[in-house]
């Protein structure tokens, strides 16, 4: 049993339960235990980035804090904003050790910016990819629009995750879920997620125009790995529909729930169940396994060392 | 009380702050007499022992002053000299050796003013603090100079 | 015991009006080993320098301090005086009473004793002079260009017609470089190749220049005016001097489907080919990768139909050794490679290019003969975008320079178009436009008011295929930011120009340095733009940064005149004012411990390694060495070195040690 | 038989190596280095926990550079000081047959300059934390208190060069002190010719020092001599990213440059 490091933050208890189960469902049939950070907070990603300095840097480092108490290496953090400030974070304090002295002393643990933050897709590509393929037994033979937002692949300088106009990474491993990750437009383009709340139309639109690209290329289901592309995209589906007065039905699943339906985890385990829009996929006569044995093309980082 | 003349030594490269305080002359901009300058090709030169020997025969200041960054007539030796400056000054500071003597400065060939500027400046500064007691303390012990004659 | 002569100059009134002259000649005439101490108005006058002259002879004077004016203006006069009464030039030092003290100080004792310490200061550093000799250096009056687009061939040309020999190499199987690829050229939309077709045929055919197509320069060994060359010549895979260049061939070869790296993957060429009708010279190359009796063992098709006879297949590779005097770099540019593009679909939709792939639409003798058509279906496009600074001025990208020729090309390119398709609409998201140059601003003008070409003042963040069309979504800066998305029929992308492929690996050949982008690095911004650190190395063109036609050619003319200058003389004379590691009796052999920590230091690459040996060749000892062609006495290795191995002639350790001692202990 | 003795003489016996450089007992059940050429002397080699010092300074000297192909048993700061070694080009890759006494007593060997940089990676290289201290506490007094404190402890120095003897760093034919024209460092022990010489060595030390301590250790009067190059060592890292003895083909800090290098003392 492998142990890694988990930072749920407040999304997985709560409007994406079903983000944590199909992590915590997958991370099981890999043989991976996942540890929770203990006494964790908030990783400061809605107010506080933009009302307190100290404050919003000292949230992660308490989380990255408690976790290398704990002796935690690895940190996987399935939200993409909160693995957005985690690192940003890691980052900032690395660069400014005044600062991180500062920080410890506000945040009263010794901090020393030993851990990794891991998103989702570095921690499938570091502990399960590997293992991927021999596990498959239901490929998820669908055609897939992978969509990355905004917070999994910017700022490049300092995530070095992924091509940032061209993220690869979760096409990748839905190929190797035996998927077809269609090429589409929209992959990095903005879902309006900072006005989720108070700007609906706003995100009717933006998450409409992404949906419209999915659909118009046939895709039959849309590929996430945030918690808040997900809300808009599923959850603000009648809106959207209203916005391009079209029913658009395809659902929107997290990786890790695709990775789950490929290795045969039911339905329910993955929470499937929770989302607005219902998931109706069709189901395919059984084919000879179509997994391609390798990618088709190795990820290119975009910026090369200069 | 005679007030104090504080006697500075500016080291400087030959392609940038020599010609600048040549320019200083030709424009007639006055400065104090108390800073005498030593020419060197470049401040990559200017070796830190050669500090050492200035303040040990009497210095109470020191003026180490070359060209731009990027404008180097050897283009790197500058360079060089700055990093070599910001470890020695480290050291001297951890040694107790006061570096409020020692000024830094880049002037280029056209900064006739500047160079007065600093001159004067550094020679305010000394003059302020006054002479460098500690150093010379050491340094004028009677052994000192009858090695120092030796070295005729 | 020394017999110093000292010289104290009035400069008129200019020091004297502040400076007790005659005090300063007195007190300094006192001081040991000054034999003769004299004042006079003006030293640099022809009685000054008489006196000066007979002084030294009457005297025997064996060192000269004359205290007047700066260094800066005189030193070199003085020098020549002494030099002339017989005293070895570098036996004579300057003190600077003028502009570092009469002008700058008030008439009174302090400026007079001032002065007085400056020339004791003098007096004492000229006991430690030693007569030094000008170094002499032989010269190779034989130039190496490396590199045949215009800079190449405007350097070679000019150095050839002054008399010299050239060696131009080539890495291409033709000269001609970008300038070739070209359709018209800004901003008098003159075709490309017909002014420059003749500058080739000019170098092919001129006495003094020797040409090496298809090769390239594998080492470089030596120093300014002493260069040795190894170039590769690559197998051709034919005997040039047999063949005749009819081209048959190139016809017959049925391997016709090979991406033409002229034409940029525009068109195909056969295994054996020329890469351009006008090529020089004018004879083909088998492209090995590509040719079918090299994959499989058999064709041999050109060989069968070549009327002489000139095919040769088990041709090898020849390595020929040339000795140089001077070296030309001229290597040019390329332009950003596609994968750095994503978001605009570069490499992924044919129909986005960048502007060397439009010069060939646009070109008479291009793919399509000149006729704008998208390279996914032939259609003649009617919404065409051009998109400046695709890379250039983006951090993000690594480029944060701004790659000069853009914004004018792609003004010409908006303008060829609309010249080609009268009802097409042209776009232009651009950040500025930078168009500094004689004519320029007016081009762009015509560009936009008379043929209508829509300027778009912001970025494209994407662009993506969708039924046909490519969109393309932009901001419009000048609109508050307005969403701008324009479906195009083809994107051509004005890709920053960085440099060659090759280029480091190359400067580290030729020992030149370069910058942090690849470009080579000239000795001074403004006043050495031609010149490398690397004495005897000049730079021509785009191989240091981005440049348009006019510039390169400016460049080469001046390295040129910079290459002939160092010719007009059989040796190269140089100031000994030079660094020099010094040398013992065994078994220490010298101070230097081998550490090279100077070498890393050195801006001029003059510092070597020298290896002492015993009688059985072994290696015992390996030093540092001065070369002291390279050299120009910067000194920075002497700060360095701990065990004060390294020394600089003229401001040596003992000079330096002795002025302080002189300057603080009166 | 030790481990160690049963490899060395194996070394000694085909050849692979001349001499190893290792401890054995000394007087007073003192530890000091050993020269073993022969397995003779192989047996007397020791390793315990007071086995401490740094060897690789004997690497430099002339008597045993004489012996032929060397082998050494090395500390991690030994590690390191053949690295920095390597870099300033006194040692080829290699050359020296290399035993790393791991803290459990086994050994590593270390046959090529790769394997040695690798190790150094994920090992402890830092300043002790008294050390670390030491210096802070000197760093919080005024510039006068440190010059007084400097100046008390070089009035002690008796310029017997213990300390450049033992310096694996300072391998010079010939050390500054000892050139004369100009004389830089006035050669008697007064506290001109101390300060002189403690900066002096200070500054050839920057950026080169591997912190071993190996000076302060051999100081005879007791001057904590290692401070004045360890108190380098944090800003040269910060400022330059520099540390030295990591990589056999370092870049020493002084002789390189940034453009961009940062200072706030140049006006």
């Amino acid at each position: 049993m492998i142990k890694v490091g988990f930072y749920p933050g407040c999304s997985m208890k709560g409007g994406a339960q079903e983000y944590q189960e199909s992590v915590s469902a997958l991370a099981k049939v890999f043989d991976i235990e996942l540890v929770e950070v203990p006494d964790w907070n908030c990783c400061g990603a809605t107010a506080a980035h933009n009302m307190n300095k100290e404050l919003s840097l000292s949230l992660p480092a308490r989380i990255m804090a408690l976790a290398e108490k704990e002796g935690i290496t690895d940190i996987v953090v399935p939200c993409a904003a909160c693995y957005n400030r985690l690192s940003l974070v890691k980052h900032e304090l690395a660069e400014d050790p005044s600062l991180s002295s500062k920080v410890a002393s506000i945040i009263d643990l010794k901090y020393e910016g030993t851990t990794q933050i891991l998103n989702i897709i570095q921690f499938i590509d570091k502990y399960i990819t590997d293992r991927l393929e021999e596990k498959v037994v239901k490929p998820f033979d669908y055609k897939s629009a992978c969509y990355y937002g905004c917070l999994l692949v910017r700022p490049h300088s300092i995530l070095k995750f992924d091509r940032v106009e061209d993220p690869q990474s979760m096409d990748v491993l839905v190929k190797k879920a035996g998927g077809n990750a269609i090429d589409w437009a929209f992959k990095t383009e903005c879902c309006g997620a900072g006005m989720s709340v108070s700007r609906t139309d706003t995100v009717a639109r933006l998450s409409g125009n992404i949906m419209k690209d999915a659909v118009d290329r046939d895709a039959e289901v849309v590929v996430v790995a945030c918690p808040m592309c997900h809300s808009n995209l599923d959850m603000r589906r009648p809106e959207i529909n209203k916005f391009l007065d079209k029913k658009i039905d395809i659902p929107i699943l997290y990786i890790s729930q695709v990775l789950g339906l490929a290795v045969g985890i039911d339905a329910k385990t993955l929470g499937l169940n929770r989302h607005m829009t219902e998931v109706n996929l069709p189901v395919r006569p059984a084919k000879e396994p179509a997994i391609a044995a390798v990618p088709e093309k190795e990820v290119i980082t975009q910026k090369t060392e200069a | 009380m005679q007030e104090f003349e504080p006697k500075i030594v500016a080291f400087v490269c030959n392609w940038c702050t020599y010609a600048g305080a040549d320019l200083t002359g030709t424009s007639r901009i006055k400065y104090s007499a108390n800073v005498k300058i030593i020419r060197f090709p470049c401040t990559g030169r200017i070796d830190f022992m050669i500090l050492m020997k200035a303040f040990e025969n009497g210095a109470d200041g020191i003026i180490v002053s070359g060209c731009h960054p990027n404008d180097c007539h050897y283009s790197t030796g500058n360079f060089h000299a700055r990093r070599r400056w910001i470890v020695f000054r480290n050291l001297l500071n951890f040694t107790g050796i006061d570096t409020e003597r020692i000024q830094f400065s880049w002037v280029s060939a056209a900064e006739g003013f500047k160079w007065a500027d600093v001159v004067n400046n550094t020679t305010k500064k000394i003059r302020e603090i006054g002479p460098y007691e500690n150093y010379n303390k050491i340094a004028v012990s009677t052994l000192f100079k009858e090695e120092g004659a030796t070295n005729e | 015991m020394s017999r110093i002569g000292v010289f104290v100059c009035h400069c008129g009134e200019n020091i004297s009006a502040t400076v007790n002259c005659e005090k300063v000649a007195k007190v300094t005439g006192e001081l040991k080993g000054v034999e003769f101490s004299t004042d006079y108005k003006y030293m640099c006058s022809d009685p000054g320098q008489t006196l000066l002259k007979e002084a030294i002879k009457e005297h025997k004077l064996d060192g000269v301090v004359v205290a007047a004016c700066s260094p800066r203006m005189h030193e070199p006069t003085f020098r020549k005086a002494c030099a002339e009464a017989g005293l070895n030039p570098f036996l004579c030092e300057m003190s600077n009473i003028r502009e570092h003290c009469s002008w700058v100080h008030p008439k009174d004792d302090l400026t007079t004793e001032k002065a007085q310490d400056l020339v004791r200061v003098m007096v004492e550093k000229v006991k430690k002079n030693k007569a030094l000799n000008s170094i002499k250096v032989p010269v190779t009056k034989t130039a190496l260009v490396i590199g045949g687009g215009i800079a190449g061939i405007q350097a070679a040309l000019d150095i050839a017609n002054c008399g010299h020999k050239v060696i131009m190499v080539e890495r291409l199987p033709s000269i001609g470089g970008h300038m070739s690829q070209l359709s018209e050229t800004f901003p008098t939309l003159d075709c490309s190749q017909c002014i420059l077709t003749p500058r080739m045929v000019e170098v092919a055919q001129h006495p003094n220049i020797t040409l090496h197509t298809y090769s390239e320069v594998e080492s470089v060994d030596g120093f300014i005016g002493n260069f040795t060359v190894k170039i590769r010549k690559k197998s051709k895979s034919l005997d040039e001097h047999l063949c005749t260049g009819c081209g048959l061939c190139t016809t017959k070869c049925p391997q016709k489907k090979i991406p033409n790296e002229f034409e940029r993957g525009l068109g195909m060429r056969p295994a054996i080919y020329v890469p351009f009708p006008q090529a020089v010279p004018n004879k083909p190359v088998i492209d090995r990768e590509h040719c079918t009796y090299y994959i499989k063992g058999k064709c041999k098709v050109c060989e069968i139909v070549c009327p002489t006879k000139a095919i040769r297949f088990d041709q090898e590779d020849e390595v020929i050794d040339v000795a140089v005097g001077a070296i030309v770099m001229a290597t040019g540019f390329d332009v950003l490679k596609t994968d750095y593009f994503p978001e605009y679909g570069y490499g992924k939709y044919a129909d986005v290019i960048d502007g060397l792939a439009f010069e060939r639409l646009a070109s008479a003798s291009g793919p399509t003969q000149g006729e704008i058509r998208r390279p996914s279906d032939g259609q003649i496009p009617k919404k065409i975008v051009f998109v400046a600074c695709a890379g250039s001025r983006d951090p993000a990208k690594g480029i944060e320079y701004c790659s000069k020729i853009c914004c004018m090309y792609t003004a010409k390119h908006a303008m060829l178009y609309k010249h080609k398709v009268h009802d097409g609409i042209p776009y232009v998201f651009y950040m500025d436009i930078r168009a500094g140059g004689k004519n320029y601003e007016e081009f762009v003008r015509r560009t936009i008011v008379d043929d209508e070409t829509q300027y778009i003042r912001g970025r494209v963040s994407t662009i993506y295929e969708k039924n046909g069309k490519l969109i393309v979504k932009g901001a419009d800066t000048l609109m508050g930011a307005q969403p701008v998305e324009i479906e195009a029929d083809m994107v051509v992308l004005a890709t920053a120009g960085v440099a060659n492929h090759g280029a480091e690996e190359l400067a580290q050949t030729v020992h030149i340095s370069y910058d942090p982008y690849k470009f080579f690095a000239e000795a001074h911004p403004k006043l050495k733009p031609v010149e490398t650190n690397t004495a005897g190395i000049f730079l021509a063109g785009a191989c240091q940064a981005p440049k348009d036609i006019p510039e390169s050619v400016a460049a080469a003319s001046g390295a040129a005149v910079k290459v002939a200058a160092l010719f007009s003389n059989d040796e190269l004379t140089r100031d000994p004012l030079v660094a020099v590691v010094n040398r013992s009796a065994p078994p220490v052999y010298s101070q230097c411990v081998g550490c090279f920590l100077c070498q890393s230091v050195c801006p001029y690459q003059a510092i070597e390694r020298e290896e002492i040996k015993n009688r059985n060749g072994e290696v015992i000892k390996t030093l540092a060495r001065v070369n002291e062609g390279l050299c120009q006495g910067c000194g920075t290795c002497v700060a360095l070195c701990r065990t004060k191995a390294i020394d600089i002639h003229g401001y040596s350790n003992q000079q330096v040690y002795t002025e302080i001692m002189a300057l603080l202990n009166d | 038989m030790s481990d160690l003795i049963k490899k060395v003489t194996a070394l000694l016996n085909d050849k692979t190596i001349n001499a190893f450089i290792g401890y054995e007992k000394g007087s007073a059940d003192r530890i000091r280095a050993i020269f073993a050429r022969t397995e003779d002397q192989a047996q007397k080699l020791v390793l315990n926990a007071f086995c401490t010092q740094n060897l690789a300074g004997y690497l430099m000297k002339h008597e045993v550079k004489k012996l032929g192909k060397l082998g050494i048993l090395a500390n991690v700061a030994a590690l390191r000081s053949i690295m920095q070694l390597a870099s300033e080009f006194q040692i080829k890759d290699g050359e020296v047959y290399v035993l790393f006494a791991n803290a459990d007593g086994s050994l590593t060997e270390f046959t090529d300059f790769k394997s040695i940089e690798t190790f150094l990676q994920t090992t402890d290289t830092g300043i002790k934390s008294e050390e670390q201290e030491m210096i802070a506490k000197l760093e919080s007094m005024t510039v006068n208190e440190r010059w007084l404190f400097w100046n008390k402890e070089f009035e002690k120095c008796i310029k017997c060069y213990a300390c450049r003897a033992a310096c694996p760093m300072c391998y010079c034919h010939r050390c500054t002190t000892d050139v004369n024209q100009p004389q830089w460092i006035p050669v008697a022990s007064h506290e001109l010719g101390n300060l002189d010489y403690h900066l002096m060595r200070a500054m050839h030390l920057a950026g080169r020092c591997v912190n071993c301590g190996e000076c302060a250790t051999a100081c005879p009067m007791d001057i904590p001599l290692n401070l004045l190059t360890y108190q380098l060592i944090n800003p040269i890292k910060a400022t330059f990213g520099a540390t030295a003895g990591m990589k056999a083909d370092a870049m020493y800090a002084l002789s390189t440059y940034k453009p961009d290098d940062k200072e706030n003392f140049i006006i």
